[in-house]
């Protein structure tokens, strides 16, 4: 469980990214921050593992203040994944995946070996261990950068934007298999996107979040788009747009949903 | 006898352990002489350190005066005017003890050689004719400007155009160029760039371009017999040996040296070796 | 030809001491380079003072080089440690902005990613910073390497023997043999020690390879 | 340190003025042997640099021939072509085109290979002829790098004409031959610091410069650039 | 209309782009040309402005090949708009979208006003008139390559991914103002993209292109949706996958459309 208790960040220039924020993401459950650029889940997210250190308030995990461990300690024991799978490009991919046990004294061989039990995890032919990042499109980069986030077998992981940059098909599968990955492996992960669609897709709950981290509303995608907390968070998830109005047209005897722009989204299931 | 004093001073050598540093300066001729020393004190068992080709007297006689080179071709006007301002001295015999005199301590001047190696004035056959000279002082019958090519070291010096205004009352203009009077200021001579170059006596050169050397009548160029200046570790046996190197060394020996360098492009140490060969110095 | 075969010996005397003369100072340079190119890059404050500082060495012309560090460290004039000394400092002239571009061309997000992943400092620098630094780095080297090798044969004019010598020698005795084997080896030096850097850095970086053929 | 004193002394004594050192023209003879090389070396590099940066064509050629050129010593050049030459301005003038084309052309070629493809692609494709790609387009955005190329030249050119006294009667390497020779090495350090304030002059010129181009090529960002040039 | 009359393309390096290809794009109507990357969309894209020619076939606009016509001219009376704007970065926005114009010999005054009138037209603040490209941000930049090709008004517009650089939320933003837009202004649109979403957002009819440009299916959005022509097409718009399968469920009183994954995508209308 990581709990944000009244946190605040002023960064040196005087930007207020974190105006003062509580929330808690419950252990084993996926907690999706959506906001606009700029509205602080990258900082806040980063408060959990030290990558930023609060103005004012705590951060707890599991009850324990994150100020009392040591950061680098900390990091390791926290899975983190970056938009681009923020992979070391000159190292190949397994000594990617390796790099926490590695830094942690675990020897090459077992920690390679360990690599390829971790791509294959995520759907990754082991025969790309000795491939270079630049050998990889971007899903499979992605993929990789969530091995090694699991690699040091972290209670914790921490996502940011990590689908943002690979292309529309690619990251709904990215987003299918990361369902199927935590169905199995159920970590506490906290997940910061700006798209609402990737939030409601894997976010067992969603945090909408107004400029310096203001929680706007929390709770499952339903009740969310279902009804909107205000304004702000209507606008928000796009309720009312031609894009959430749909309507269903028969086309060669098919029901074809259609948006309020009539473009087609999907086909009715019967 | 050289090889009498060989069997008695190759222990000496090997004894003490203790190695000769021969230096020579950056000119072809005179790290020849550096290699009859050098070949010749070897060939009786000494270690001999060479320092070729180290640049003019300004750069290396501060190593010789501290003791870091032992053993340093020279040329006695020239050496006599570094350590004496305005010597009145101007004749072979007279300017060598006045250098022997002038040697500051710790340094000794070996015998001089017959060689010399002058700097001189040379003009073309073809310029000589033309305004009809055969010494310096006739230059005044020059009615053109002239230049002189020369190192660059010439132009403060007391032989470069400083030393002709002063004693010829001859003004001349000036172009450096640095190959020591070579194949480049021949050339500059040879196509009118200049009209008097600084070239030493015992270069090849001025009898195979067909150059006349102007006679120097107010003896504005000291004497320059080829001397060797040694320091206090060139032991007795050993300054013998190259006493007897500078005896065997006539002038037409060093133009006939030089001769080698600049036309079969051989290196110093072979031409040496030949030499001392053929001298009787080595076998 | 008639030169060449009577003075191999001597031609391949003066290669060693060119060799002799030409290497350490790359090293020296590299050594002292990379740290200081990795304050520059990394600190604002220093940034300016160390590139433009060592920008204005640059400019000091070789030959006056060789003559104002004897007095300043109380070396020698003609010694090879004052050469040393000497092209050290142009190198360094070179190789400290070329440090500060390489270590400024490692991706913010490596960085970022690295520190996430729990590295410490020094594992940063060693494991990641450098590593990334190598490329641009490399392509000064080369740099530094090729005009290195291409400056040692001034010392000659001072009396440094390297292959530079046999341009005043060939030039005092008119062999034009002489200064084209000078120019033909120094410039197969230049391009051996070029090649040298490009081997080992193929062999350091070997990630680059499918980058590049990416 | 005291040798710094001396060798500004020297610098200040109105006899280094007058005579064999006559500083004033020396200065101006370095100034002017050094502009020139730099005007031919400029003349001939950049057309062929935008050229072959242009058509992407003798990529090859370029990069193995500047290359190449910056390993080949100068004082060798300088030697190989006073033989040949004589003495005067002709060979230290060629010895140091040879030096100073390399970044010229090199900073000529990389500078409009720079130009991203894509840009030079929208021109063509809205209707931009090759001429006014090459004059309206590539020139302004490659101009930075262009200047560099030039500002890298000028100041090989101007520290290594000193070597010009080798076989001319020219620039500033004549007083530093002079102090070598003589072991003067008040003149000798004087005479360095002279060149090496002129080419400092001359860097600060081309800083200039090159930032005028850079506020062409790169508007937006000028602002930011002079900045950090001035502090520079 | 333009008209590809059996066009071929193969590179010098002996790459076919183009393989055989013969379409139609009826005057003032949007086609998109969709298909994976690499399948030949824009060498086709490119021969109708001539910047790449055809090794075999003709292409026709209006009933004349435009191998009859001056190139130059050509290009300046067509529209292009690429990936990332394509914009002169060293020139204004105001001068960027005068261009042509300028070019053309139009008074520069006069050109400069006209573009600010284009730069409204696409929804910039005219007083963004005197920044850089690089002031500016992706989707601006996007808007202002829109401007530049309307510039000389021309009959046809090219657009070759225009939308691929920016995010999906601006992205939608983009292709919204685009459909209003095309709806006033009626151009011939040939537009490029590799994402099927946004060929059924934007095109009046959608070809899907396989390698070698190879025609696999045309037709409207829905009736590709509804009927993809095979399994290619069927792989290509998704159809089956959790994301085209929409069910209804019933969520705080309101129908709201969720996908196979249960990810709800909008709200059912009335
Ligand atoms: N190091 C920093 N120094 C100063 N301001 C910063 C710094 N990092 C972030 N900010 C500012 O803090 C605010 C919140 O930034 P943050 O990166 O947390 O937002 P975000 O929600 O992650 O945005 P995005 O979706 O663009 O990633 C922004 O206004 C940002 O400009
Ligand atoms: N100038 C060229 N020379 C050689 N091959 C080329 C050239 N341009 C494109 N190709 C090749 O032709 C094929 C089609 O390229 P094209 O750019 O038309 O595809 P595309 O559908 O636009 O792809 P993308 O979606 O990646 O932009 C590809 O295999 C490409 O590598
Ligand atoms: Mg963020
Ligand atoms: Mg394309």
């Amino acid at each position: 469980m990581i709990e944000f208790d009244a946190v605040r960040k002023e960064y040196p220039d005087g930007t207020v990214a974190v105006e003062r924020c509580s929330l808690t993401v419950p252990s084993h459950r996926v907690v999706a921050l959506v906001g606009s650029s700029g509205s602080g889940k990258t900082t806040l997210l980063r408060m959990v593992n030290r990558m930023v250190e609060p103005t004012a308030g705590r951060v707890l995990i599991d009850g324990v203040d994150v100020r009392s461990m040591d950061r680098v300690k900390l990091r390791r024991s926290i899975g983190y994944v970056l938009q681009a799978g923020g992979l070391l490009p000159h190292r190949t991919v397994a000594d990617n995946v390796a790099t926490v046990p590695v830094l942690e004294g675990r020897p090459r061989r077992q920690a390679r070996a360990d690599a390829l039990g971790l791509l294959e995890r995520v759907g990754l032919d082991p025969a790309l261990a000795d491939r270079y990042p630049a050998q990889l499109s971007g899903g499979q980069q992605q993929r990789v950068g969530v091995a090694r986030a699991l690699a040091a077998d972290p209670n914790i992981l921490l996502m940011d934007e990590p689908f943002g940059a690979v292309d529309p098909i690619v990251r709904d599968q990215l987003q299918q298999e990361m369902r199927a990955l935590q169905a199995d492996i159920g970590k506490t992960i906290l997940f910061v996107t700006h798209d609402i669609d990737e939030a409601f897709a894997l976010g067992d709950e969603v945090v909408v979040l107004r400029t310096g981290a203001e929680i706007a509303q929390r709770g499952t995608p339903a009740e969310i788009l279902a009804d909107p907390a205000d304004d702000f968070v209507a606008h928000f998830v796009g309720a009312g747009t031609a894009r959430r109005t749909l309507r269903i047209r028969e086309v060669d005897g098919r029901s074809i949903v259609v948006d309020g722009d009539d473009r087609p989204t999907g086909v009715l299931e019967r | 006898d050289p090889l009498d004093e060989g069997e008695t001073t190759a222990p000496s050598g090997d004894e003490g352990g203790t190695t000769l540093v021969v230096g020579s300066q950056d000119y072809y001729s005179n790290e020849i002489i550096a290699e009859l020393y050098a070949q010749a004190l070897e060939a009786e068992g000494f270690r001999v350190d060479r320092q070729l080709r180290i640049g003019q007297r300004e750069v290396y006689m501060p190593e010789i005066e501290s003791g870091a080179i032992d053993l340093f071709p020279e040329y006695t006007g020239p050496l006599l005017q570094y350590w004496v301002q305005d010597p009145p001295e101007r004749l072979g015999d007279e300017v060598y003890d006045a250098l022997v005199e002038a040697a500051p301590e710790g340094l000794t001047i070996l015998d001089q050689a017959e060689a010399t190696d002058q700097d001189s004035y040379v003009v073309t056959r073809e310029f000589a004719e033309q305004y009809d000279l055969t010494t310096v002082a006739d230059l005044a019958n020059v009615d053109e400007p002239l230049t002189m090519g020369a190192n660059s070291e010439a132009e403060t010096r007391p032989n470069g155009p400083m030393g002709l205004a002063e004693v010829y009352g001859i003004d001349v203009g000036f172009t450096p160029i640095e190959d020591g009077g070579g194949p480049l200021t021949i050339q500059a001579l040879q196509s009118g760039d200049i009209q008097l170059a600084i070239v030493y006596t015992a270069d090849p050169t001025i009898a195979q371009n067909d150059l006349v050397v102007l006679e120097d009548t107010e003896g504005l160029f000291l004497a320059s017999h080829v001397v060797p200046v040694a320091s206090d570790k060139v032991d007795d046996d050993a300054q013998e040996i190259v006493n007897d190197v500078s005896e065997a060394l006539s002038a037409d020996a060093l133009i006939a040296l030089n001769r080698q360098s600049v036309e079969q492009q051989s290196p110093a140490a072979d031409i040496a070796r030949a030499w001392l060969e053929e001298e009787g110095f080595l076998d | 030809m008639n030169w060449l075969s009577q003075n191999l010996h001597i031609v391949g005397q003066l290669l060693v001491d060119h060799l002799l003369l030409s290497i350490p100072p790359i090293l020296l340079s590299l050594a002292i380079s990379v740290p200081l190119g990795r304050l520059a890059a990394g600190s604002p404050r220093w940034r300016t003072p160390l590139l433009t500082g060592t920008g204005l060495l640059y400019a000091i012309p070789s030959l006056s080089l060789f003559i104002i560090i004897p007095p300043v460290l109380g070396l020698p004039l003609r010694s090879p440690a004052t050469m040393i000394t000497a092209l050290t400092v142009y190198g360094c002239a070179l190789l400290v902005r070329g440090a500060a571009d390489a270590f400024g061309s490692v991706p913010d997000e490596v960085r970022l990613a690295a520190r996430a992943t729990g590295h410490s400092r020094w594992a940063m620098f060693w494991r990641v910073e450098l590593p990334l630094a190598g490329p641009v780095l490399l392509s000064s080297l080369r740099v530094v390497a090729v005009s290195t090798v291409s400056l040692v044969t001034v010392g000659a004019v001072i009396g440094i023997a390297s292959l530079g010598t046999l341009f005043t020698d060939g030039f005092q005795r008119g062999i034009d043999a002489s200064i084209w084997t000078g120019i033909v080896l120094t410039v197969a030096v230049a391009f051996l020690l070029d090649a040298l850097c490009v081997v080992a850095a193929r062999v350091a970086m070997p990630w680059q390879r499918v980058v590049s053929r990416a | 340190m005291n040798l710094f004193a001396e060798a500004l002394q020297w610098l200040l004594d109105p006899a280094s003025w007058t005579g064999p050192t006559a500083l004033g023209s020396r200065i101006l003879e370095h100034l002017a042997f050094s502009g020139a090389v730099l005007l031919v070396a400029a003349a001939i590099g950049v057309p062929l640099g935008v050229l072959i940066g242009h058509t992407g064509r003798g990529r090859g050629a370029v990069i193995a021939v500047t290359g190449g050129a910056r390993a080949l010593p100068t004082l060798g050049l300088l030697t190989l072509f006073g033989l040949g030459l004589g003495i005067g301005l002709e060979a230290p003038f060629l010895a140091l085109l040879v030096l100073a084309l390399p970044p010229v052309l090199a900073g000529a070629y990389a500078g409009v290979e720079s130009v991203d493809r894509a840009t030079v692609g929208a021109a063509r494709a809205v209707g931009l002829t090759e001429r006014q790609i090459l004059t309206g387009v590539e020139l302004p955005l490659a101009s930075p790098v262009i200047v560099g190329g030039l500002r890298s030249a000028a100041l090989q050119v101007i520290s290594t004409a000193t070597l010009a006294a080798y076989v001319a009667d020219t620039g500033l390497g004549r007083p530093l031959f002079l102090g070598l020779k003589t072991q003067q090495y008040d003149q000798m350090l004087g005479a360095s610091i002279l060149v090496a304030l002129l080419a400092l002059v001359v860097e600060l010129c081309f800083q200039l410069a090159q930032s005028a181009a850079v506020r062409r090529a790169e508007p937006h960002r000028a602002r930011l650039g002079d900045r950090e040039r001035i502090e520079a």
